[in-house]
């Protein structure tokens, strides 16, 4: 996974291993360096601290309604902070869609439609980008989860759009 | 089944750290330290550590904790000894002192007629004046905006408008120029008890220092002086930091400002535990005002004597001599000891006050430092009283030790649930105009601002890679949630499986 | 991205207090601290304070604290210039010593040179006997149960069995005759470790005082003593009070455990902090071992002189000389210094270890008193791990203010969810026995029984007043719980409704 | 309620009123003498502290498998406790009949019939004594709960039962 985020008004990009958890020690990488992660301690509710090359750091991430992250508080130390884009949203629904193979996409959080590439009627292979969904200022590429035609685009280019609002549906 | 007659009972009515410190020395005196507190101060720290607790019956100030009536009901009921009430609330109040002696029950505190001589600010600087001390320039009393004009045009601006009773910077403002200070003014007095007593104004140097002068006079006269503290780096009239000695006065104007405080209190022949308070600008010292009880920095004294201040404010209050005092005696700092104050407050978000359930706390402290606090796991810091809930004082020989060791300290408290001025307490504690000593009044608005250090590339890149391993986590388990639940949903392994 | 070749890196190879006051002295001069610890103390308060940690692979001692090997390699990998072995575990195992000598990392101790000629407890006090200083009659090494034969007859009962080698009271044992000593010899040479260094046995006089002298020797032979501490009343061989300076000795024999102190360190050239200990019976003395590391009492000599012992260890350790000491200089004790031993132990369950997670934690300390403890609210003890988990100091010029002090404080803190000998340490404070300094060696076997403590009508009143409310609230609760899940069955209300 | 409980061996003897819950300061009995009693700090599990007479003790209750408490520490201080007697154990229930009538009753922990003063046939009033159940060395005195015959005795004196059993059933 590749995160974009914005922190104190600079950018930085993280790429981190899709299946890692942290539980043990793993490298991640950011702005091209290498560091290694260990959660430190945590409960049901959220993680509280956790080691970057072997410092323990405190931790407590501020979130907006909608559970993206808006700043971080480390050791004390806050830093505000901003979801830019994630490179693949749904991990886990797309490899649910190897099974399901279900062509329809909708909205999981409210927004605004910034850019739509395909048509109706276009014919789109699995991961193609379809449109851009933007959120709380984060850019979420909206793929095609299945190969097939565009069956319908249930939104427009500039709309303003609800949570679980139909997007798109490929056949 | 517990009603023994004991006759040494006293009430507290006061909360926090503040009831904690009595508590804990008056406890240990063999005292029964009997709390009132407001129902929302009742898991607190003070109702676990008193002999006995009685709940106000509401948490309105001005139905509890500054409620001299319902206080002295209850001392009344209870037959307790003395109360104590601390410092802040009623502890400068002559009136409740007045009331309690009518009653004869014993306040700790210099009584009700030194209170009323040292409220009225005025008053005591005509003293002062009347003794040959220097006071800082004061305008008449202004009652209402009229009287604005009585401000001689001699006053330079700034100048600070003050109430001219009452204690505690909230109320204080300085004011940039005449139109300001008129504005000001009038909002001032739209308050009714300012408007009743009246506020007055003094002039301002940004480039000041702020000096106190701790002392006990016991009975016979007998004056123990402990070296003085310097507190002029203040948020909003609100000490944060607080040193001693001060490395900002020459051994002379010392010497003067023990005199100047000696004729004072000898004038008004305060009995009890005080502060003088003077401004000290260009090497000269202007009397301010006094302090008539134990107040946030008693922890100073406390390690300069290394004896507990309030057992030996209590011992004067009850008539006993100082030890080893005939005459004036003033007490050598042997360290320089720095004092910072813990509040619950954002730095990050303007200072605001900051309530909650602490969920994290934990501290280590070392020989070199102290740690008093009212919180714990658990504790609630409520939106209804003063963000202040700790201090914290390291003492060495040299002062750049104290300041390490500070520096050091601050880094082992650990604390959540709620937002605490911690890390600004450390910027303070970090910038060089700390260190050089160039601590003046208007430290935190001119020479330390808060909002204009500097981050490294590290710690951003740190903040970046916590957030997105974070964030990684975070998503992946809602995604996996949500697995989990489609996994539930009848029909899935079947679709799972018509795949073989 | 930090790989900083800084020069100031310490690894700590411990936990608990221990390491937190490693961590929290040593980063406080800049120093880097690196923990090594165990998975069982991740969650560890020296994990939450120290710069950087490591995690062992196992919990078990040998695979983790004790691992001589694998905490060398990780020091190597981590190009530490110090390991800080504190006490316990390696601190005092001179093999540890000698192969971090060789692999040139600097060790804080007197080196494994002076460990071997102290670990072994016979010919150390061979070396005592040469310099003509009185010792504790000591048998030749019993390395099997024959060699049980080799004890004088001349030795009177009850003696103590001793393994020759290695720290720590738990090996230790009384036997009141000649059965019971080969009995509990042969028991104890069953141990491996134990047969191979083998054991000893000495005389054992129950009405006798346990006297240590903390000292601190530089690079050229200055010595700076403590003031004696007397740490006689143990349970199991483990200090519980200490008090420090001791009262059962007068001043000549102060002078000369000094003296024999002073003679012993520098005949085998002891560069370092340490304590000599003796055993003081009928007036004399008698040179018992010495303790080549800092240790748990640590508090008693920091009061004395208010500075960081650890601090000082560590420059004396680095070549740097004593301050203001030139030749042999004594400190003189202000204080009496108390100190008890906070243990994770049931004292109303035969003292069994307790373990499990802290639920609630609070203490409020004052400007006489020190709590230093690795707990916190949510904070695991550990079942594997020795149940020390605190220390407490109070600290007056008159000894029977510091009980009192210690008294009074020991109500301050609360701590549920494992059970603690805090109640034990009251009963052992409030002694008669204690306050008039009647602390010998069988203080808490003869004098101080806690099983035989008396309690008053009104404590069992308000014992029984409170649990059967308790047990009222919890059955009201029990049962209304059951009346709503009786509501929630169908027909309920239909039935309740039939009736009208 | 009366309670009889075994403090330290000594023998204690509380009076509650029934429907006190202590959120609010309340006098309870205590062989004679009288104390105020007020809940301190609790969660969902436990009571954590106590007022008495104004004073707040720390509390711990230990318990048995059943639930029933075998010692308290006040303070830290530990004293073996046993509950010999409550004169009403049912409060509720015997409410609950009121609305539903049942007159069967059963066992609620397990343990041994002690004394049964009826026989099948005979007729009761409401509140009548009709055998004692003892269990954790604890005498449980089962009364009737509606007025009426006793249908029949699910036990004997001296047996041992099991929890949830039929004790007796009267209409």
């Amino acid at each position: 996974m590749k995160y974009k985020f914005q922190l104190d008004k600079k950018n930085f990009e993280t790429v981190i291993a899709n299946s890692t958890t942290f539980h043990s020690e793993t490298e991640i990488r950011i702005n091209k360096q290498r560091v290694n992660i260990l959660i430190g301690e945590y409960d049901e509710k959220e993680i509280r601290s956790i080691f970057l090359d072997n410092k323990l750091y405190q931790v407590e991430v501020e979130k907006n309604n909608e559970g993206y992250p808006t700043g971080i508080y480390i050791d004390g130390e806050y830093y505000s902070a901003n979801l830019l884009k994630i490179d693949k949203l749904f991990y886990y629904k797309e490899k649910e869609t190897v099974s399901k193979k279900s062509g329809t996409v909708k909205s999981f959080i409210p927004g605004n439609i910034v850019k739509i590439f395909l048509k109706e009627g276009d014919t789109v292979k699995e991961g193609n980008l379809v449109l851009v969904h933007e959120a709380m200022k984060m850019e979420n590429e909206m793929r095609a989860p299945i190969s097939g035609t565009i069956k319908s685009i249930g939104v427009k280019e500039g709309e303003n759009i609800l949570a679980n609002q139909l997007l798109f549906e490929i056949e | 089944m517990i009603n023994k007659s004991d006759k040494n009972k006293v009430l507290i009515p006061n909360r926090g750290v503040i009831a904690l410190d009595i508590i804990d020395s008056l406890k240990s005196i063999g005292l029964e330290t009997i709390l009132l507190y407001s129902p929302e101060d009742a898991n607190s720290l003070a109702v676990k550590l008193a002999c006995r607790s009685y709940k106000f019956l509401s948490s309105k100030l001005e139905d509890s904790y500054l409620d001299r009536e319902m206080i002295i009901e209850k001392a009344l009921e209870l037959n307790v000894d003395y109360i104590h009430p601390g410092y802040g609330f009623l502890a400068e109040d002559p009136e409740f002192f007045r009331l309690c002696e009518e009653k004869n029950i014993e306040v700790i505190g210099p009584g009700s007629k030194v209170l009323s001589i040292v409220e009225d600010k005025i008053e005591l600087r005509k003293i002062a004046e009347d003794l040959g001390i220097r006071v800082l320039k004061y305008s008449k009393v202004i009652k209402s905006h009229l009287d604005y004009e009585k401000i001689p045009e001699s006053f330079h601006y700034p100048l600070i408008l003050k109430p001219l009773k009452g204690q505690g910077g909230k109320r204080i403002r300085v004011v940039e120029n005449k139109a300001r200070g008129e504005e000001r003014a009038s909002k001032m007095l739209q308050r009714e008890d300012t408007k009743r007593m009246g506020i007055f104004a003094e002039e301002f140097y940004p480039d000041s220092h702020h000096i106190e002068i701790p002392f006990i006079r016991d009975i016979n006269g007998n004056i123990l002086f402990l070296p003085e503290i310097e507190s002029s780096v203040q948020r909003r009239f609100q000490k944060i930091f607080q040193e001693s000695p001060s490395i900002n006065i020459s051994d002379n104007l010392r010497e003067s400002l023990y005199e100047d405080s000696r004729k004072l209190i000898e004038e008004i022949n305060f009995v009890g535990l005080g502060y003088t308070e003077f401004i000290v600008n260009n090497g000269a010292s202007y009397f301010s005002e006094i302090n008539p009880s134990y107040q946030i920095n008693t922890l100073i004294p406390e390690i300069h004597m290394i004896a507990n201040f309030l057992k030996k404010q209590f011992a004067i209050s009850n008539g006993e001599l100082l030890h080893h005092v005939k005459g004036i005696r003033i007490l050598k700092p042997k360290y320089t000891i720095l004092l910072v104050s813990l509040m619950a407050e954002n730095p990050f978000d303007e200072f605001r006050p900051s309530s909650g359930i602490v969920t994290e706390f934990f501290s280590y402290s070392t020989i070199r430092n102290m740690f008093k606090t009212s919180l714990y796991t658990g504790a609630k810091v409520s939106p209804l009283y003063d963000p202040y809930i700790g201090k914290i004082a390291t003492f060495a020989e040299r002062r750049e030790n104290s300041i390490k060791d500070m520096n050091n300290f601050l880094k082992n408290i650990i604390i959540k649930g709620i937002r605490t001025n911690l890390n600004f307490l450390r910027h303070v504690l970090n910038s060089n105009c700390l260190f050089s000593g160039d601590t003046t009044i208007d430290f935190l608005n001119q020479k330390c601002k808060f909002n204009e250090r500097k981050r490294t590339e590290e710690e951003h890149q740190v903040a970046a890679a916590l957030l997105s391993s974070i964030f990684h986590i975070d998503n992946r388990k809602k995604n996996y949630k949500e697995q989990l639940e489609k996994m539930k949903q009848p029909g899935f392994f079947k679709r799972l499986f018509k795949k073989f």
